[in-house]
């Protein structure tokens, strides 16, 4: 294994560390790892709170200020926090206008912060959950855990995160954020596994010739194991898999997220978008916003997600509203 | 089972981790995000040291305490799960000694804490895979008037051939769901765990 | 070799169109390979423009816009662009102000550049050049082509384009990229070398316990070789040559750049961060200003850049100064 | 030496980089970035595609139109070198037909306009190290009175000697240079491709 640390066990600490000493504008506390805005939660404000295993940076702490997370709970790598912190998260950021947990559809995240839900109820917090679960590579049925929660996670955190700005309440902000995860769908492919570092090794031997197609953002295999092929091949296999479960016709408006996995160079994440842009296009389907970068990363791994939002003319207002985060910014 | 012999066996638990933990990792791997190894010695390292700080007056005061503690320190799926079944095997032994039969009771407390979490039935390629033929098999021992040693031993035994058990199986839940039939053909990392903690038991128990 | 591509010639020009469809505030001529900014550059401002071999996106293109670059021309991958390209460069946004020329100190960029600037003053343009050379792994000696340029063409790109921003002119806005140039200093490490697209092959064979010391931007081996270390220990490394160029005392205020070469997780990245603060607040060095990131790559190479800016009270105003960018954006 | 002559030594150098393209990459990739094998087989694809366009009326003619599209596409270090001595060496022969002497003085300035470019000296490991051994043996030839296939013969061999010889060197220009001692024990590309020209034009002038 190659990483830049000192020791496994001690990877979130220290990054925690590099982070507060990075970004003035977000507190860490270091030890019930929670990460915040410097500048507090303004009074009456509804508090967004996300939070999932690390590796995936630069989700979620990356996307705390304003206009997104009030705080995030990094777990250890690839594994989910545990309720303590989130609950402690809650207290930190509750104004009394209540907490909305964005949490991405695995069943740690889901049952940690359920139980964080229910702890922070005993303290009298007002929670709302909204689970993001856009991965359409699996299929919500009784043989799944239902479908993952991926890339969406950024356009709910951004658009809800927007919302509760404005000075919405708790349930209107809740009922956006569901119904971006609604419109929104993701799907993956990995060229490379990833590596943790408390395994070390990758976590699948993958031929030089092959990828993994369907894969989530955790270093597990994907829904099966093809050739590679050409960028364009593998944007077409993606886009029919997304516009299978949600149909677009000309006209309508999205938002698109061309997303590396880690290891991708962002040279090839443009061929990507150029390839999801002429596929649209050629639907008549109009990209309005677009990101082309690392986002929801898996580690190292090399591969790309492709997220689709199927935007209405709301969520692409709230999306242009200003933002202020380590790894979003615009309009302020 | 008495409050020493709890206490010994959640240290068992600890030590049959950290020895296992590569392979707990290994089949995390496999066909899910290989963490489970560390998970669990995270948990159970966190439980025994909470454990030395403790004065219990009951053996459901040390499966609460690591219960709790697996909860607060594990995240991920097994956390709760774990972290809620020994809360809730821990919470009707309210007596510094119990009697087999009591314990089998607790035990089924927490199979249903699992189940209720989890929402797994038998054969979704989870714990329950290895938890359920265990706990049947430690009800039947003591039913048959044996004594918690067999009991336990008969439960270990169930509960690995339970974890072997899941290889064929396709998960339904959890982790290991995402691949489909790709999960065919692996040992589930959880009935893995689950097999050891029975084996913990056993090994307590038989040596007092 | 694992890519997200199409084919390895077809590279540069897709994701030149996949910059342009995701990035409407640029501007991509397709023919000739040059992005500038969808508005033109401002009647009477300096114009910067920047280029080199592609391959270590976001750099340049990623950092075209307002505060910054006003054009950038790519190259083949690691390939320096053609004086023709150049030329056109700055014929699209001279506004009569004059072009400052920002060029990594490499063979191949300063010679073509060195003829661009020849071809744009017989067209009647006013061209001033920057060398940019921070890397002190390389010694300035007759035993090499002097340093070779890297992290410190980010500092040299947001500060002088902050100044020309504000209207300064060109002799002005060269003198300050100067500064900037002599007050930064480079040092970086790979654990995997890089995969060109036309080559197919990694760089060099490494060692999984092994990382190359002192290496550049371009997927070539660095000065030496070494046992894998611990973070803390690289950053040690790293700091003693670049303080060993560039001393540093107590209350000395620095721009620090955390850089990953395109296959290095973001979480390694403030892993690594945190050593640089720790070991420059030992010395009671001040970091007062710093970014973390992927912001000049090399492909899909792991491994980190440090770059350290003695910044004087213009340079940290001239970096708070609005930029907007792809890669780079704040105050707007 | 006279236009089509010219015309055909070009098009053979486009032959032998599309033949050693691999080669060039793997000698740069060792001790560069990889790229000499295809930025030399986009510049001569790029030249033998622009002399195809062109009516010339002078060797000059063919040669300078070759080193401006070399500039105009190769880009790296190699496309102003080679670029500005195909120009250098075109601009005195305006002539449809020029002797072995003025070639072998037109050489000259294309070596001249290599140094002047570069500032780099013979054994600094780069494309010099082939090119002056082999003007050396060209003029030396030329001037016992050798037609342009016997120069061109000899000049080739010193270039390939020239090449070789580049591997004990350790690099003192351009991208190899960064390797300090490192670079020792590798071939330089840009000598090879040097060796290439030369060769294909003995080739050339030889099959006339
Ligand atoms: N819904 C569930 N019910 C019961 N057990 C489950 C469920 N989901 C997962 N598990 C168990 O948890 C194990 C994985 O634990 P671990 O790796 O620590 O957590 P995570 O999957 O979050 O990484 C699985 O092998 C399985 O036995
Ligand atoms: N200053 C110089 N003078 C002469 N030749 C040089 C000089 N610098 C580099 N070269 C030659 O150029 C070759 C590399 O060309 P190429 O790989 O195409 O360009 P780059 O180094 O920009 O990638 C080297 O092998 C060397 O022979
Ligand atoms: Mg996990
Ligand atoms: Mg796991
Ligand atoms: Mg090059
Ligand atoms: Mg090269």
């Amino acid at each position: 294994m190659k990483k830049l640390i000192n020791a496994p066990e001690a990877v979130l600490d220290e990054a925690l560390a590099g982070i507060a000493a990075a970004h003035r504008e977000l507190t860490v506390d270091a030890e019930n790892k929670v990460i915040t805005r410097a500048g507090g939660t303004a009074a009456g404000k509804v508090a967004l709170v996300s939070g999932g295993g690390s590796g995936h940076e630069p989700l979620h702490g990356g996307f705390v200020g304003l206009g997104m997370l009030d705080a995030a709970c990094p777990g250890e790598v690839f594994t989910s926090p545990v309720p303590g912190q989130m609950l402690n998260a809650a207290q930190a950021v509750d104004t009394g206008a209540g907490v909305l947990f964005i949490v991405k559809n695995y069943t740690g995240d889901v049952l940690n912060f359920r139980m964080a839900a229910e702890l922070a109820g005993e303290e009298g917090i007002t929670v709302e959950t909204v689970l993001v679960d856009d991965d359409v590579a699996v299929q919500d049925s009784t043989w799944t855990a239902g479908r993952r929660g991926t890339g969406a996670t950024v356009f709910v955190e951004k658009i809800a995160g927007a919302l509760a700005e404005q000075g919405a309440d708790l349930a209107t902000v809740a009922e956006m954020a569901k119904r971006v995860n609604a419109a929104s769908r993701s799907f993956a492919v990995a060229l490379t596994a990833c590596t943790t570092p408390a395994s070390g090794k990758p976590g699948f031997d993958l031929p030089e010739d092959e990828m993994e197609v369907g894969v989530g953002i955790h270093g597990e295999p994907g829904r099966r194991r093809e050739k590679l092929r050409p960028a364009g091949e593998i944007v077409a296999t993606a886009l029919k898999a997304i516009l299978a479960d949600q149909p677009l016709v000309a006209r309508d408006e999205t938002i698109v997220m061309v997303n590396g996995l880690g290891g991708t160079p962002l040279i090839e994440l443009y061929v990507v978008f150029n390839e999801v842009a002429a596929a649209l296009a050629g639907k008549g389907v109009v990209i309005a916003r677009s990101l082309v970068g690392n986002y929801v990363t898996s580690l190292d791994m090399a591969g790309v997600s492709i997220t689709v939002c199927k935007a209405d003319a709301d969520m692409l207002s709230l999306w242009d509203a200003p933002v202020n985060t380590p790894a979003l910014r615009w309009g302020v | 089972m008495d409050i020493d012999l709890a206490r010994t066996w959640v240290q068992a638990i600890a030590a049959a981790v950290d020895q296992h933990k590569d392979h707990l990792t290994q089949l995390d791997s496999a066909i899910g995000d290989a963490d489970h190894g560390i998970n669990m010695q995270r948990g159970f390292s966190a439980a025994t040291a909470a454990l030395a700080g403790l004065e219990p007056d009951t053996v459901g005061a040390v499966l609460v305490k690591t219960g709790t503690t697996l909860i607060s320190t594990v995240g991920g799926a097994s956390g709760p799960l774990y972290g809620g079944a020994f809360r809730a095997i821990g919470k009707p032994l309210d007596a510094p000694t119990v009697t087999p039969g009591q314990f089998a009771a607790a035990l089924a407390d927490g199979l249903a804490s699992v189940r209720k979490l989890g929402a797994a039935a038998p054969g979704d390629k989870t714990m329950i895979d290895a938890y359920a033929p265990a706990l049947a098999a430690f009800q039947q021992q003591v039913d048959a008037g044996a004594d918690l040693a067999a009991a336990a031993l008969a439960a270990a035994d169930a509960a690995e051939n339970g974890m072997r058990a899941t290889t064929p199986m396709q998960a339904r839940k959890g982790r290991a769901s995402y691949l489909g039939a790709r999960s065919i053909g692996h040992q589930d990392p959880g009935a893995t765990s689950t097999a050891l903690i029975f084996r913990a038991l056993a090994e307590t128990a038989v040596a007092r």
